[in-house]
C-alpha cells in the first residue's frame, strides 16, 4: 500500500515524533508514505480567518500537486491539516463555481479527485493488521482517547466517524492490547492556539480534560493532533497541581509503536515534556523503557 | 448440447411442460424450434448462430403458442430480460414457464454466420454484454464461455451523432427512416411489443400514418423509441429483422443510455425491479423544464 | 437555420400550447385579467394534467405545421392530482432527449412549470417561445416530411 | 351532420374592444357543421342565456360553443343553461377570447385571427363531445375514526352527535392517547384527565359510537361514501363480553416489573393490565412477550404454566387461545387522527434523521423527555405527583430544561417547529416550582413561540412568578460528573459559554408523526410529506381534507398540534363529513377515464401511475368461462379524471371522458389547418 503523505510544518517541526513514530509504525505494516513533491502551507487558521479564497485555494495546490504525483489518497496526520484538506476537497466538490476557478488559481489543472484520509482512519482501516502485528506488551494500560475537535468535525467533510461520538480510535486501541477507558471530554476543546495568546484559557480547559481522564481511570491520554498534543503535553505542568500525578501525552502512532514492540526512542518518545515513564514502566517487556532516560 | 437435449427430454416426456422452444438447425443456420415430442429433443442446438429471442413467443398475443401447453423456453441472458420484462408487465405468470439459462459468449449478427465468432461477425450487441449469465432462469445449461470478440462499437458512433449538429442529425435519421416501408417487422419481433392492438394501427383517431411516408415515417420510430424506454432489453432482434437495415439498434441505445442517466434503470432479468417508466422520483432532472 | 432580419420579421410562428387545466391555464387566466400584453402567436389546447398530454400530441402539432409547441403545467408538488406532473416530466424528459437525438432542434420544444400565480411567468414563456421560432423560421424540415413546403 | 351553435360574446367592451366579435360570428358560421353563429353583448346575462336556449330548441343544436371568457369563470353558467334547454350540458365547451386573446393583444386583427382560431378548435371538439351523464354515488352514513386520542375522540363525538354511526378505530387497549398521560395543560394549567376521562367515558357510552380498541387498520378499499375497511382486533386473551373490570387478574400476576408504556417506563405494570386504571374500554389484555403463562408455553413447558390470572378471574374470562380477528366494516367517510410520536435522542434513528451524541444518546440517567416529565408531575403518575429523578428517586433541585432537541435542526433531520414545547416547557417550570420550592428551572430556548389566546401571558408568568431561568441559546454537550449532569451551552444574549449544573435534564424532543403512517396513508392513498406527516389538501382552503376524497384529518397526524387545534380539526373535519353525509348521492363530474377491455393488454402501466389507485383489475373470460386475459378497469367513483393513465397507455386502450384523443386529435388538426 501506497499513500501520499502531507506531513504539514508540525511533523517537521513541533511534532517531530508524530512524523517519527508514524513511519515507524507504517514500515511494520507495510505502508509506503510518499511525501508530496514541493508540498506548501495547509494556511492552517491564519488562510480562513483573512481570505476564504485563500484557504481553499491553499490546500487544492497541495491535492493537485498529489493529484499531478499519481496519488489516489493523501495522509494528513495533522489534524489542523486534515481538516484543511478534505474541508477544501468538500467544498470544491459541492460548489461547481468555485472548482471551475481552481485550476486558475492555483495555476495547474486540478480534477479534484485525492481522498484525504487522517491517521485515525488509516489505521483503523489497517485493524486487523494491527491486531496480528500487535504482541501484549500493552495489556492492563487505560487509554483515553482524546479526539479533540477537528478531527471529526464538521460531520460532513469528516463523515469517518460519527462527529458526535466517534469509536474508531477506542477500536485502534483496543487492537493494540490497550484498553480504551470511558470518559466525557473526549470531544471537548483543548484551546487550540490560544495557548500563545490567552494561556490561562488553555490551561484551566486543559486541566479539565486531564481530570476527567484520570477519573476514569486512564494511564495516558492519546490524541492524534499535534496541537492538542502540544497543549496537554507541553503545558501540562501548569496544569498539575501538587501531589497529583502527571498524565502522559501520547500520539496514536506512538502507542501502535508500542504494541508493536518499537523501540520508544524510534518513536521519539523521548521528546515528550510531560515524561511517558510511568507508561513504558509498565510496557512488556519493561525492558523496553531502559532505552529512555 | 447434450445437457440441454437431456433437460429437454426430461421435461417433455415428465409432462411438466408441453413445449420447449428452443434453436435447431435449419436450412439457412440455426432458426427457432418448438419442441413438442420427447423424441425430438436432440434437434435442440445452441451455438452462437442462436441470435433470436425466443421470449417473443410468449406473448399472450400468441394463441397458437398457448395451444401447445406450458412452455419451457430456452434463454441467453439478454432474452432473460425479456422473460423479465414480461413478467413485471404481467403477460406471463412465472408458474407458467420454466426458464431454462444458457451460457452466452456472444451471438452472430446473422444466425447463418459461419463458425468461429469473430469481431466481424459478431452482432453489435454483444461486445462488453453484461448480460450474459441468465439469473432468472430454473435450469441454466452449459460451460461459462468466453468473452464476446471485438469491441463496443455503438456508444461511439452516438457519440458521434450526439456531436453533429441538429439538421446534420436530422438528416441522418431522414436518410435512414426514409428507407422504412412500415412493414413492422421491428415490432412483431419484439417481445416487449404485445399490445391488443398497436398504436399505429390505430385508427380514430390515427396518430400514426401507416402508409411508408416520410411524415408517419418519423412519428412511428419516435413513438417506438419511447414505448421502449425503459422496456428495451437490447437483444438486437428489431434491427436483425428490419429488411430496410435501419439502425434500430442505434436508437435503442441511446434510450438506454437516457434511461440509465436519468434514472439510473438498466435492463435487468430480475422482474422485481419496477420499470422506470410508470414511476417516478422527486428529484428527477428538470433541467430541460423552465 | 437564423433567417435574415427582413425575413423574420414576415414570419409569423404558429406556436400550440398544451397546458394543464389547474396550473398554467390558470396562470395564463392571470395574465389576461393583469392585462399583460403578449405575441399573439401562442394556441392554448387545456387538458385536465400534464399527466394527460401525450407526446404524440407535441408529433400531431408539428406534422400540422406547428413552428413550436409548448408544454406546461403545475410546479413539482403543486399538481392537483398529486403526482401527474412528475409522471410528465419523465415521459417528457425522455420524449425531448429523443427528439434531440433524431434531429430536431431543442429551441422548437418548450417546457415550464408555470402556476395558478405566475401570470407574468407565462407571458416570459410565450414571448420567448415565440422570439425563438421567429428565429430558427419555418419548421420547413418537419413540413417536408409531408412533402409540403411553407 | 353536427349542427354546431357559436355564441360569441362581446363582455360589454372587454372583448369587443379588441375582437371584432361580428366578424369572428361570421368566419365561424362558414365553417362546415355549423348551424348557427351569432354576436352578443352579454352571453352570460339572462338575455345572453336566453338566446342560447332558443337556438338549441329552434335550430336542434347538438351542441355550443360560446366564445367568451375562460370556462373557469362561465363554464358551469352556459352548460347549466344547455341542460335546462334539453341539451346535454358536456355537449357545451367554451372558447376563451378573453383572457387568453382580447385582455392580452392590442392589434384588433390579430386578435380576431386568434378568436377565431380558438373557437374554430373548440368547434371541432365539441363536435366529438358525446353526451355524458354526472355520475352519482351512493353515499354510506358511517364514518370511521382511525386514532383515539384527543382528535379521534372529538371527531367521534360531534360525528355520533351529528346523528352518523361511528366505528372508533384504537391501536392501544384504551382511548384517551398522550392526553391522558398529561399532568395539567396550559395555559390554564387544568388537570388532562379531568377534561379528558368524561369524554372517554361518553364515547364509551354513545349509542351511536362502536368502539374498537385494540384494533388497527388492515386494509381500506372503495372509495368515498363507499369505503370498505377491513380491521385487525388483536387478541386480548380476554373475553371483552365477560370481564367486569374488577382488576383481580391484575393483582394476581406473578410478573409484576413490566415498564409501564404509559408511564413513559417511569412506572411498573404486570403482564396482565389496563394501562391506567380510567382506561375505556376498562378491559386488561395480556401483554404476551412478558407473561409468564405464554413464555412457558413457548419454551415447550407443557404443565405448570403460569395462568394464575384465570384462577382469579370469577367470570371465566381469561382465554388465552384468543386469536387476532378481522371484521369488515363499510364506512362513507375516514377521519385519520393517529397522532404524534416522540423524537428520541438515542443512536438508532429511523432514516434521515440522526440521534445527539453530544447528549450522550440516551445513555445518560436523568436525562429524560416531556412525557415523562408529564408522568412524574402527575398525580396518577409513578410518583404520585412528585417530582423525584429516576436514577435515585431524589428530588431534584435543579432542573435543565432544552427546547428545539430535534425540532427545527437541520442537522439532525428535522427542519420544522414542533410547535407546542414553548408552551409545555413553560408549563413544566411552573408545575415544577409549584412542587419544588426552593427548586431552580433553566430553560435553553431558541426563540419563544406563544402564539395563542394567553400563552404569552403564561410564559411570562413562568418567568416572572415561577422564577423559571430562560437562557437564549443551545447546549452544545452534556456530561455526568458524579450525581450532576453537567450542562454546557452559550447564552447567546450575554455572548457567554455557560455551564449548568444539573440535577436533572428534561428534553423538548421533537414530534414525529406515529411510526407506520405512511403504510396507513399508502393503504388509504392519502399523501405525506417527507417526514411523513399527512398532507393536506391545500393548506389554507381545505386543511382537514387529503387529496384523497373522502378521508379527512384531524390532529397531530397532519403536523405538531395542540390541543385545542386537534379539536378544532376534529370538529371541522366532522362538520365536514356530516356536510357530506346530508346528502343521499354524491354528484361527480363525468370527466373519468375508462378502459376498452378488447383493446386492454393488460400491461398495467395505467396502475402504476394512477395517483387515486382508482385502477382494478378484471378477468375476462370467453363464454365458456375460460381466462382469456386480465385487463385494467377504472372505478369512476375513485378516478379523479388527470388523464395520466391515458398518456401512458401504449396502446391508447383507455379513454379520459371529456378529453378523449379524438377529441384533442382534432383541435390539434383544427388549430393547424
Amino acid at each position: 500500500m501506497k499513500v501520499g503523505y502531507y506531513p504539514g510544518c508540525s511533523l517537521h517541526g513541533t511534532s517531530r515524533e508524530f512524523d517519527e513514530s508514524l513511519r515507524a509504525v507504517a514500515e511494520v505494516l507495510g505502508v509506503e508514505l510518499a511525501e508530496i513533491d514541493d508540498w506548501s502551507c495547509c494556511g492552517a487558521t491564519s488562510a480562513h480567518a483573512t481570505n476564504h479564497l485563500l484557504s481553499v485555494a491553499l490546500p487544492a495546490r497541495n491535492l493537485a500537486l498529489a493529484e499531478s504525483q499519481g496519488h489516489a489518497e493523501v495522509l494528513a496526520p495533522c489534524a489542523a491539516c486534515y481538516n484543511r484538506l478534505a474541508g477544501a476537497r468538500h467544498e470544491i466538490a459541492t460548489d461547481a463555481a468555485l472548482a471551475a476557478r481552481m485550476p486558475e488559481l492555483i495555476g495547474r489543472p486540478f480534477a479534484n479527485t485525492v481522498a484525504v484520509r487522517n491517521v485515525v482512519e488509516v489505521l483503523h482501516g489497517l485493524l486487523p493488521t494491527i491486531r496480528v502485528r500487535a504482541g501484549q506488551p500493552l495489556a492492563g494500560i487505560k487509554v483515553a482517547c482524546y479526539y479533540g475537535c477537528l478531527l471529526v468535525r464538521p460531520a460532513e467533510v469528516c463523515s469517518f466517524d460519527d462527529a458526535e461520538d466517534p469509536v474508531t480510535m477506542e477500536e485502534v486501541v483496543s487492537a493494540t492490547g490497550a484498553t480504551p477507558v470511558a470518559w466525557d471530554m473526549r470531544l471537548e476543546c483543548c484551546g487550540g492556539a490560544l495557548s500563545v495568546s490567552r494561556t490561562r484559557s488553555v490551561v484551566r480547559l486543559g486541566r479539565a480534560i486531564l481530570n476527567d481522564a484520570r477519573a476514569a481511570g486512564a494511564d495516558a491520554i492519546v490524541v492524534a493532533c499535534p496541537m492538542c498534543h502540544s497543549n496537554l503535553d507541553f503545558r501540562q505542568s501548569a496544569m498539575v497541581r501538587r501531589g497529583e500525578a502527571a498524565m502522559p501525552v501520547l500520539f496514536l502512532s506512538e502507542l501502535v509503536g508500542l504494541a508493536f514492540g518499537v523501540a520508544p526512542d524510534r518513536l521519539g518518545l523521548r521528546r515528550h515534556f510531560t515524561s511517558a515513564r510511568s507508561l513504558l514502566d509498565r510496557v512488556q517487556p519493561p525492558a523496553a523503557a531502559r532505552e529512555v532516560r | 448440447m447434450k445437457e440441454l437435449q437431456e433437460l429437454a427430454r426430461t421435461l417433455l416426456s415428465s409432462g411438466t411442460v408441453g413445449v420447449v422452444i428452443g434453436w435447431e438447425e435449419g436450412p439457412r443456420g440455426a432458426r427457432p424450434a418448438f419442441i413438442t415430442d420427447a423424441a425430438d429433443s436432440s434437434r435442440l442446438i445452441f451455438d452462437h448462430r442462436c441470435t433470436h429471442n425466443l421470449a417473443t413467443y410468449l406473448s399472450p398475443r400468441r394463441p397458437h403458442m398457448a395451444r401447445l401447453g406450458k412452455a419451457a423456453i430456452v434463454v441467453k441472458g439478454c432474452d432473460a430480460r425479456a422473460v423479465a420484462g414480461l413478467l413485471r408487465e404481467t403477460q406471463v405468470k412465472r408458474e407458467d414457464v420454466v426458464i431454462i439459462g444458457v451460457r452466452c459468449g456472444g451471438v452472430a449478427a446473422d444466425p447463418a454466420g459461419a463458425k468461429p465468432l469473430t469481431a466481424e461477425t459478431v452482432a453489435e450487441r454483444c461486445p462488453g454484454c453484461t448480460a450474459r449469465e441468465p439469473h432468472l432462469a430454473d435450469h441454466v445449461v452449459g460451460e461459462a464461455q468466453p468473452e464476446p470478440p471485438g469491441a463496443p462499437t455503438r456508444d461511439a458512433r452516438i457519440a458521434e451523432l450526439d456531436a453533429m449538429s441538429a439538421p446534420k442529425r436530422w438528416a441522418f435519421w431522414q436518410a435512414e427512416f426514409a428507407r422504412c416501408i412500415r412493414c413492422n417487422a421491428c415490432r412483431e419481433v419484439c417481445p416487449m411489443c404485445f399490445c391488443e392492438r398497436c398504436v399505429g394501427d390505430k385508427t380514430e383517431p390515427q396518430w400514426l400514418e401507416s402508409s411508408p411516408h416520410p411524415r408517419g415515417n418519423f412519428a412511428w420510430h419516435v413513438t417506438r423509441a419511447l414505448h421502449q424506454a425503459g422496456r428495451c432489453v437490447d437483444c438486437g432482434e428489431c434491427q436483425r429483422a428490419c429488411p430496410a437495415d435501419i439502425p434500430l439498434g442505434l436508437l435503442n441505445r441511446k434510450i438506454a443510455g437516457i434511461v440509465a442517466d436519468r434514472f439510473d434503470y438498466r435492463a435487468t432479468d430480475d422482474p422485481t425491479v419496477p420499470a422506470p417508466i410508470g414511476a417516478f422520483s422527486m428529484s428527477d432532472r428538470q433541467e430541460f423544464i423552465l | 437555420m437564423a433567417l435574415p432580419a427582413e425575413k423574420i420579421e414576415a414570419f409569423e410562428p404558429r406556436i400550440t400550447a398544451f397546458v394543464c387545466n389547474w396550473c398554467t391555464y390558470t396562470g395564463a387566466d392571470l395574465a389576461g385579467t393583469s392585462r399583460l400584453q403578449m405575441d399573439p402567436n401562442v394556441r392554448i389546447i387545456r387538458l385536465p394534467c400534464t399527466g394527460r398530454i401525450d407526446p404524440l400530441f407535441v408529433i400531431k402539432a408539428f406534422e400540422r405545421g406547428a413552428d413550436g409547441v409548448i408544454v406546461s403545467g403545475c410546479h413539482p408538488a403543486d399538481c392537483h392530482y398529486t403526482s401527474g406532473n412528475y409522471h410528465a416530466r419523465r415521459r417528457f424528459a425522455v420524449f425531448n432527449e429523443i427528439l434531440g437525438f433524431l434531429g430536431v432542434e431543442p429551441e422548437r420544444l418548450t417546457f415550464s412549470w408555470v402556476s395558478a400565480s405566475e401570470g407574468q411567468k407565462w407571458r416570459e414563456v410565450v414571448n420567448d417561445a415565440t422570439a425563438r421560432a421567429r428565429r430558427l423560421g419555418p419548421f420547413d424540415a418537419f413540413r417536408a416530411l409531408a412533402g409540403r413546403s411553407a | 351532420m353536427a349542427r354546431i351553435g357559436v355564441f360569441v360574446c362581446h363582455c360589454g367592451e372587454n372583448i369587443g374592444r379588441t375582437v371584432d366579435c361580428a366578424r369572428v360570428a361570421e368566419e365561424l358560421g362558414k365553417l362546415p357543421g355549423v348551424a348557427h353563429a351569432i354576436d352578443y353583448k352579454y352571453m352570460c346575462s339572462d338575455p345572453g342565456q336566453a338566446l342560447i336556449k332558443q337556438a338549441i330548441a329552434e335550430k336542434k343544436l347538438t351542441g355550443v360553443v360560446v366564445a367568451a371568457c375562460s370556462p373557469h369563470m362561465h363554464e358551469k353558467t352556459f352548460r347549466r343553461a344547455c341542460g335546462s334547454a334539453g341539451l346535454n350540458p358536456f355537449l357545451c365547451e367554451m372558447a376563451n377570447v378573453r383572457e387568453h386573446c382580447s385582455w392580452i393583444h392590442e392589434d384588433r386583427d390579430a386578435a380576431t385571427d386568434k378568436a377565431v382560431d380558438l373557437a374554430r378548435f373548440i368547434v371541432e371538439k365539441v363536435k366529438r363531445n358525446v353526451p355524458l351523464e354526472t355520475i352519482r354515488i351512493p353515499v354510506t352514513k358511517r364514518a370511521l375514526v382511525i386514532g383515539g386520542g384527543i382528535a379521534g375522540i372529538q371527531a367521534a363525538l360531534d360525528l355520533a352527535d351529528g346523528g352518523a354511526e361511528v366505528i372508533l378505530v384504537e391501536k392501544e387497549p384504551s382511548i384517551g392517547g398522550h392526553m391522558s398521560q398529561l399532568s395539567e395543560t396550559f395555559p390554564t394549567l387544568d388537570c388532562s384527565q379531568c377534561i379528558l376521562t368524561p369524554r372517554m367515558v361518553e364515547v364509551y357510552q354513545h349509542p351511536n359510537i362502536k368502539l374498537m380498541a385494540y384494533s388497527e387498520v388492515a386494509e381500506v378499499g372503495g372509495y368515498i361514501g363507499n369505503f370498505d375497511v377491513k380491521i385487525r382486533q388483536k387478541a386480548r386473551y380476554v373475553d371483552a363480553a365477560n370481564c367486569n373490570g374488577c382488576g383481580a387478574c391484575q393483582k394476581a400476576c406473578i410478573v409484576r416489573k413490566v415498564p409501564s408504556e404509559f408511564d413513559e417506563k417511569l412506572g411498573k405494570r404486570t403482564a396482565i393490565y389496563v394501562p391506567f386504571p380510567q382506561a375505556v374500554p376498562n378491559i386488561p389484555v395480556i401483554d404476551r412477550a412478558s407473561c409468564a403463562y405464554f413464555k412457558a408455553k413457548a419454551k415447550g413447558v407443557k404443565k405448570d404454566a403460569c395462568g394464575k390470572c384465570k384462577e382469579a378471574c370469577s367470570k371465566g374470562a381469561i382465554d388465552y387461545e384468543q386469536a387476532d380477528t378481522f371484521v369488515t366494516e363499510k364506512v362513507g367517510a375516514i377521519v385519520v387522527a393517529t397522532g404524534y410520536t416522540l423524537y428520541s435522542i438515542g443512536k438508532d434513528q429511523p432514516e434521515g434523521l440522526r440521534g445527539y451524541g453530544e447528549y450522550g444518546y440516551g445513555t445518560i440517567p436523568d436525562v429524560i423527555d416531556g412525557l415523562q416529565f408529564e408522568r412524574l408531575a402527575s398525580a396518577s403518575g409513578p410518583t404520585a405527583g412528585k417530582i423525584l429523578r429516576p436514577s435515585d428517586g431524589k428530588e431534584p433541585k435543579r432542573i435543565v430544561f432544552l427546547q428545539c432537541v430535534g425540532s427545527r435542526d437541520p442537522a439532525k433531520g428535522i427542519e420544522y417547529c414542533s410547535k407546542i414545547c414553548c408552551m409545555y416547557v413553560a408549563k413544566h417550570t411552573m408545575l415544577y416550582r409549584h412542587k419544588v420550592h426552593d427548586g431552580q428551572a433553566t430553560v435553553f430556548y431558541m426563540d419563544i413561540r406563544a402564539n395563542g389566546k394567553g400563552y404569552d401571558e403564561f410564559v411570562r408568568r413562568a418567568i416572572e412568578e415561577d422564577g423559571a431561568r430562560y437562557v437564549r441559546g443551545r447546549v452544545s454537550r452534556m456530561y455526568r460528573d458524579g450525581e450532576t449532569i453537567k450542562v454546557q451551552g452559550f447564552d447567546t444574549l450575554s455572548g457567554e459559554p455557560v455551564v449548568i449544573d444539573a440535577d436533572m435534564v428534561v428534553l423538548a424532543t421533537a414530534i414525529r408523526p406515529q411510526p407506520g403512517i405512511e403504510q396507513l396513508a399508502q393503504k388509504l392513498s392519502a399523501s405525506y410529506d417527507a417526514h411523513g406527516f399527512f398532507n393536506e389538501a391545500h393548506p389554507k382552503l381545505r386543511p382537514v381534507e387529503t387529496n384523497t376524497a373522502g378521508v379527512y384529518l384531524a390532529g397531530a397526524c397532519q403536523a405538531p398540534r395542540d390541543i385545542p387545534d386537534s379539536v378544532a380539526m376534529a370538529s371541522a373535519a366532522a362538520a365536514k363529513i356530516l356536510g357530506l353525509f346530508s346528502k343521499a348521492e354524491l354528484e361527480r363530474e363525468p370527466t373519468v377515464a375508462k378502459v376498452d377491455a378488447a383493446l386492454c393488454a393488460g400491461c398495467f402501466h395505467c396502475e402504476r401511475v394512477c395517483p387515486y389507485g382508482a385502477i382494478t383489475r378484471i378477468e375476462v373470460r370467453d363464454r365458456k368461462g375460460n381466462l382469456v386475459k386480465i385487463v385494467a378497469e377504472v372505478n369512476p367513483g375513485v378516478c379523479q379524471g388527470c388523464g395520466t393513465c391515458q398518456a401512458t397507455c401504449p396502446s391508447k386502450s383507455v379513454e379520459l371522458q371529456g378529453f378523449t384523443d379524438e377529441q384533442i386529435w382534432s383541435e390539434i388538426n383544427a388549430l393547424l389547418a
